[in-house]
């Protein structure tokens, strides 16, 4: 409180002023608790139009506490706190499995319209056919993308996508006499939500080897059904292009195997950018899958979400997908179809992340079908451009041209070389946003690595550019290690203290 | 238009700096049986001024609280909006930026989620709250999820009483794993402590209440949760988990205030759009004893090298992405631009704000439901105290005053009949929601409606 | 176009990045002229679906020819541009004259809707009721705001409101046999739009006298009705408050003056903010007036505009007001009336700055009757507060409690005493650029001057860290000049050589 | 709500520290007299929530481009706009920016205005432009009044088909000047280069032709700048200035391609929407050697302190705040964020976007004008060349084609009487346009509405 209404030295110096930062600001922004105005209202609201009722005090309760704030200070706050930032609008932003693409305005337009926007998720089906037929478009088009049956568009994001299919699974075998089938495999290289989402649904996830050159080991996949039995065995969560950034070789082999012994092929759609039109997962063996719209269809990341998860399954698994299924009858009226006897349920209030799938919907009627096809096809040759210019410098264990092995939408590289200088693989990230450049995902699938994921709408330019950028780190760790360790130094704030925040937590504001 | 841009020069320089001659050698790898050998089969791109048209006309299909005086509840609420954070959401810096794993570069996301987390707290009466889960039922899932973690105890008691919703999300949750699930009965449309005492025991992992429930009653939470605590004696330790509406918050006692160890809700009404459902915002917030084993992002203060004031994520350890199979819950996505959009109401309209729109939303729905009660045939479904929400019974079928209302632009309210609130449902029975936006006009309006409805 | 596709050692310095620019970037941002995407399209058009029609060669032209970029370039692009400027939302914006208060959000949704923003100008007054009533009653608010009787909203912005006013009042004198009184007086501190108003209506503007006290010199005003001659007399614009940042304590007797001789007296409205509902230019003499609406009613100033110049006249002027005017007869039905035969024609294309007035209605209605007067009154406040706080250090040749002289909405500052140090005014405007503050309105109207205008919309906290970061501007002078000298240094540019720009002026890019 | 915060107690202190007990004090100076003592004759203070209200229920009340389709021109056109411009515009560092005349705090306007500037040179084929004017008719009177101010000379020849509006505003703007206004005949709905070269002598100061004109024809502004040149002989240097359209500057011929000196326009075809006409967007582009004698805002390029590249306002003792009464204008406020806007629109689209939109809204107002000219007792209304607006001479008045319009969901144009076209009009003329927005099932129901119409 007392830095809001107190002059104090701080308060003056142009470098840690407190109330009016410009955007080059690199000091600590006062909270909302800080910035108290005393009787101060943002909002207020028409004088009440009927008569009082009393509140029995028997449940009434007290206004909650913080500061109030005048309309001005409000924007102030967040138009601050916007500028302290990176995001794809402003930054290239490669982060590996995450598919930070272009998330065009249409969408947003869209979503926005107040017949979309202000619908009430009971109201009668007759008086919402447009939102309706938006939502069953996206669960065709998102079958027809998997090449798998019926879609189901109820999860919220990836990972309650992978828990509503493993659940789907589960109620599967339960109905058909194989309650005991509750081994699910994952290679070793799988994303956490996988063995968590398994967790979750009371399935065992066992991980399966991952060979040098990157693709799932079936010899370790045959040694552990054989360990736990092929009749215990659930299914296998696969991602495929995989985390290493390469189509899975194997496939195939993987399907047909988990298959033959009477298990189902989960696979985990983030990487469905370098499948669109180019291959489906129906085609290389996936019974269910999810899709992360929020990658492959450019639904904004929104600083941590919403996402959107759908998922879609063989027909044999559909009746146990969750209510309501959007349908449409023979005379063209869609409705809301809750009668789905096996079904496992809900895993969520209503119907959908709906603004979510209709920027969906957008976005795949925007690229059509071929457009899609070539999402897929530039996001590969962005990310092989990459790669081929930093290969000679940087560590690639799965990307060799000259044997033909190549990335797909992504590549990994671990800068052993770099590190042996005594660095850490952190210092290149932060460094990385020196440039202006976010970090690519790090430590994942393997430790040390930089796992870079350029995407389709990146011009050629800002690849070159991010190229040249890191090679101009290797030169930096090569003359002056300090001037990486040192980094991050023109972000709002320095290298920060993870570790301490653990130690002493403090989640809420405490003054 | 899908939004690429490199020509088809730029990619032959790109081919051949790569080694190859064609894109197509990149995905060489796939299995010829696995290619797609023929166009997607749906439609053609379309331009943007396509999809405007396309977009308006989908749009102009819909009727809803843009068209009609909405009184429809059951878990997602008209309310007032300010006009402000619209535009501000729409800021790029928040809309396109990625989960705040890299803090230098995203202070901005952080310190919103940790002033977030700091309101929840308040609202709620809480210790700690996460940065945000899906929705509110799922919310409710992930605490008894949690609940069974904590106490390694397998019976999970909800009330009868919480949104039909809710318990479906919270059955299909515990259904793979070895817990049972027992239904406190409710008596007049609540539960009373005696309900919970018969059922909690040695076994008892948890206790589930929703205030507002699903008929927009105000449950007894203290003397419930109290009657719960008393399980202790036979040797079990259960959490109390409160299912709360934020708005209700405001005026009404807390979670926090009645001992809820847990505090989950739907966020909707706080300053979100109704949206046919979606994307909505999960609350969670807990006791700081249950920090370590709660779900979800937590963001906290910490110190930059300079030994300056910064925000971070904290406690990641329990997540998926470190801990896997281990973690707290598979939750990674969340609802960031949801919590945003929260955090920006609640600043906005300052506590004193919130109170307003819940003693207005109180006293419009008192006021609606007192003039309900003069009509003849028409009663209060369930006695007792409600907030801003109360079911009608009607002497004709609900549905007939819904339509009714709709030609006289209205939505007058959710028909809860046996279709979705199965045994607790009527035919005859009508939920109505009354907030702050809602004029006496309307009101009054609404009233004559059911009126109507009866002759018809 | 080489710092795009090829590297470049400016390009691959974190401190000269040229692509991607973290918020932090302090060097130049290129234009979109150097960021080919050479075959790159942002938007695409549906296929034509009508006969195409060829066009005659003729007639026809080459297509124009900049770069093309693909959309996410595109907002990458703006988003970089706006982070490159200060504003209200960003920053306190003290410009005297300026008015730069709070333009609340609910002005944008309003001006943004459908039903108001795509409406057609030339449509059927039948069809526009909605819009005409939002006119109408913007018309009568402004009547009732001024205390005259007629107002015109077809002004573009304050000086084109003078113009219209001035053209208004030249008719009415032709119209009334009087056409040789062209004389129009205007204080030496007018602003800069009075004279060349005058100007552009073939009057001419006559610069009378301000008091050492800054009011309106009595003595040289006779001095100069005697000797142009009294029939000579169009009359006088006035600011009230002048642009001294004090009410004219003379005004009564200067509009007494010029109605004695036969002249009108213009209110030159940009003050208005301190006038509200305390009182009106009809109270003080004034026949004719114009506001900014973009000041006074809280619309976005935009980066220099829009504004919006309504003018409000006494009856007998009202007949040669540009027309349209907006009317509503007996039925309660709105129209434009064209039939206006003594009009002086039009200022514009159509009707007004509709967007704009629709934002000056919501303010208005906003804050109502007794809101307007606190506005005035907290607006004065705020100015009188800032200047107690500095009076010590900065002179203020206006200001002076201890003999009952205060200021209005805004004062006037010459720091004599800082300048003597060896500093250029420019100096303290930079510096303050450093704190995240705007620099005040400079040299205007004395040379040397600061005039500062805080508005209502700031909190106490605000008004008191500028007084705090001006006096520490004072310390920084008088302990070390260079350090203002060498302002600003958090700025994305170093002082900019304006005087070089104009001597080799490069209006366009050159490639 | 006025956005005021300021408690009374705050106020109190405030006082203190003025040494006043009451902010009345602070008003003293203002005479008994000149006070007003009552309260103001206007309503009492609204919340957003009423607001938000009342503002969507007057907009309720217009029909539009949002329900119509919309073939209205007449100077402001239904043109496709990209989402993200309302987005970009709406960031508040662009909203609520000042005029960028500390130049270091204001990069990003000036670097946007000085891109602005140099497309709208390269899409009319002149030289230099300014950074906004009011709109399109004022521009041309400032385009008058600078030829004036150059020449010294006191004839002003305006074409007799630039728009009646404009002309209105050139009238008004020389009224009180000792010049005169002369109007140069038309042929056949266009003017002729001989017509220009009978007007033009020793006295001109200027000759003024739109086009596409009035009529929505092609002029030949070649031809008659070269006939007004020829009074150079007479001892004369007139400028020539031509108003133009944008959108057609991508099609066809420029007015730096024809020899103008000065190209003024309306620049709402640009991305700006129709808002019942305002705000727009005033053009104005010139021949180099008239830069010091320019109207409005120029940005230029220049150093910082480091030789940096960067941006600054240019020139400024060309305006009104330097120069006062002898200012090249007395702008000072412009149209900057619709300068922002058609700069964010001309980027987006590429000239080959703007293009795109040129050739499709020729090409369907061309295939609408020959389905018309099928139609029996329906003609064209002046022969020659138009871009994407004609007109059409109607069996019945136009009025009854516009309100059957109305009725099939239309805007059928504008009907072009003596109300608004003076001698020009003609109860029975309806001027069509059709941009790229249109629809061939738009078109063709025109068609039939025309069709129809004259059976009423
Ligand atoms: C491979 C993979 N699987 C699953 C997920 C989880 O998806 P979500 O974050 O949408 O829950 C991610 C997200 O990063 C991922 O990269
Ligand atoms: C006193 C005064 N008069 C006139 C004007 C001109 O108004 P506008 O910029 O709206 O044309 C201004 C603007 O700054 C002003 O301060």
């Amino acid at each position: 409180m007392s830095t809001v209404t107190n002059p104090t030295t701080a308060d003056l110096n142009p470098s840690t002023r407190e109330h009016e930062l410009s955007r080059n600001e690199k000091e600590s922004l006062p909270t909302i608790f800080e910035k108290d105005s005393p009787g101060a209202r943002a909002i207020m609201f028409p004088k009440l139009d009927v008569p009082k009722t009393e509140i029995p005090a028997s449940i009434g309760g007290s206004t909650p506490n913080w500061p109030a704030m005048p309309q001005l200070s409000v924007i102030r706050h967040y138009t601050h706190l916007s500028q302290r930032n990176f995001s794809i609008d402003g930054n290239f932003y490669p982060l590996g499995s995450c598919t930070m693409k272009y998330n065009p305005r249409i969408n947003e337009f869209a979503a926005a319209q107040p017949g979309l926007a202000q619908i009430h998720p009971l109201q009668d089906d007759d008086d919402l056919q447009g939102a309706l037929s938006l939502l069953y478009d996206t669960r065709k088009m998102l079958e027809e993308i998997a090449g798998l049956d019926e879609a189901c568009l109820q999860p919220a994001a990836g990972a309650h996508g992978e828990y509503t299919a493993l659940k789907t699974m589960r109620a599967y075998y339960r109905d058909s006499g194989q309650a005991q089938r509750s081994v699910v495999f994952a290679p070793s290289n799988a994303h956490g939500t996988n063995p968590a989402s398994c967790a979750m649904c009371g399935a065992g996830a066992v991980s399966v080897k991952v060979t040098e050159q990157g693709y799932t080991d079936m010899d370790d996949l045959k040694r552990l059904i054989d360990l736990h039995g092929p009749d215990q065995i659930a299914g296998i969560m696969i991602t495929n292009p995989n985390t290493n950034g390469i189509f899975d070789k194997y496939i195939l082999e993987v399907s047909d195997l988990i298959h033959q012994v009477g298990g189902l092929v989960y696979l985990d759609g983030a990487n469905m950018n370098a499948c669109l039109g180019k291959t489906t997962p129906g085609l290389f063996g996936a019974d269910m899958m999810h899709y992360n719209v929020h990658k492959t269809f450019s639904t904004p990341h929104g600083c941590g979400g919403p996402g959107g998860g759908p998922i879609v399954v063989r027909d044999f698994l559909a009746p146990y997908l969750p209510a309501p299924q959007i349908e449409k009858d023979e005379d063209g009226r869609y409705f809301l179809d809750y009668n789905r006897p096996k079904s496992i349920g809900k895993v969520r209030s209503f119907v959908t992340q709906f603004g979510i799938m209709v920027r969906c919907w957008t976005y795949i009627r925007s690229c059509g079908n071929t457009g899609l096809r070539d999402v897929a096809e530039q996001a590969v040759l962005n990310a092989n451009y990459i790669a081929a210019l930093l290969k000679d410098r940087f560590e690639m264990p799965f990307f060799d041209p000259s044997e033909g092995r190549f990335a797909a939408h992504e590549f990994v590289t671990v800068p052993e070389h770099l590190l042996a200088k005594g660095i850490k693989l952190d210092d290149i990230a932060k460094r990385l946003l020196d440039y202006g450049i976010h970090a690519p995902t790090m430590h994942w699938p393997i430790i040390n690595c930089l796992m870079v994921e350029p995407t389709e709408t990146e011009p050629k330019f800002v690849l070159e550019r991010f190229a040249r950028v890191l090679h101009q780190i290797a030169d930096e760790i090569e003359s002056d290690p300090s001037i990486v360790q040192n980094a991050p130094t023109s972000t709002p704030v320095k290298r920060i203290d993870v570790v301490a925040g653990d130690r002493k937590p403090q989640l809420v504001w405490e003054s | 238009m899908n939004y690429t841009s490199t020509s088809q020069a730029q990619q032959q320089e790109m081919l051949a700096t790569i080694g190859v001659s064609n894109i197509d050698e990149l995905f060489a790898v796939i299995p010829d049986e696995s290619r797609l050998k023929r166009e997607l089969d749906i439609p053609g791109a379309m331009s943007e001024l396509e999809l405007q048209r396309e977009i308006l006309s989908r749009a102009a299909l819909n009727t809803g609280a843009h068209t009609h005086a909405c009184f429809m509840g059951g878990g997602a609420y008209d309310h007032f909006i300010p006009s402000f954070i619209d535009q501000m959401i729409s800021r790029g810096e928040f809309l396109t930026a990625y989960t705040p794993y890299q803090g230098e570069a995203s202070q901005g996301s952080l310190q919103a989620f940790f002033e977030f987390q700091s309101q929840i707290t308040r609202l709620t009466g809480m210790e700690i709250a996460n940065a945000s889960l899906y929705e509110g039922a799922s919310a409710a899932a992930e605490a008894v999820l949690m609940a069974i973690n904590v106490t390694n105890k397998t019976g999970i008691l909800v009330a009868e009483t919480i949104h039909p919703d809710y318990r479906k999300v919270i059955e299909t949750a515990i259904s793979d794993l070895p817990v049972e699930l027992m239904t406190v009965p409710a008596t007049d449309g609540v539960v009373t402590p005696d309900a919970v005492r018969k059922l909690a025991d040695d076994r008892t992992a948890c206790f589930v209440q929703a205030s507002p429930n699903c008929f927009g009653l105000i449950e007894d939470w203290e003397g419930c949760f109290e009657a719960l605590k008393e399980s202790e004696k036979k040797g079990s330790d259960p959490l109390a988990i409160s299912i709360f509406n934020p708005t209700a918050c405001a005026l009404l006692k807390t979670p926090g205030d009645c001992g809820a160890d847990v505090a989950v809700g739907e966020g909707q009404p706080l300053g979100i759009p109704l949206s046919f459902g979606g994307p909505y915002l999960g609350l969670y917030a807990a006791k700081k004893k249950f920090m370590r084993k709660m779900p979800g992002r937590l963001v906290g203060q910490t110190d930059d090298a300079y030994g300056r004031r910064d925000f971070a994520l904290s406690h990641q350890t329990r997540e998926q992405h470190i801990r896997g199979a281990k973690a707290t819950s598979n939750v990674c996505t969340n609802q960031g631009l949801l919590a945003l959009r929260a955090t920006m109401y609640m600043t906005a309209m300052g506590p004193e704000g919130i109170r307003d729109v819940a003693e207005q939303s109180w006293h419009k729905a008192h006021y609606a439901a007192s003039e309900i009660e003069k009509l003849e045939d028409y009663e209060l479904w369930k006695p007792g105290e409600f907030f801003h929400e109360f079911a009608v019974k009607c002497p004709v079928p609900a549905e007939k005053v819904v339509n009714h209302g709709k030609s006289m632009g209205l939505l007058p309210g959710v028909a809860i009949s046996a279709d979705n609130y199965g045994r607790l449902g009527s035919t005859n029975a009508l939920m109505i929601a009354v907030t702050e936006k809602r004029t006496r006009e309307e009101i009054d309006l609404l009233v004559r409606c059911l009126k109507e409805a009866k002759k018809l």
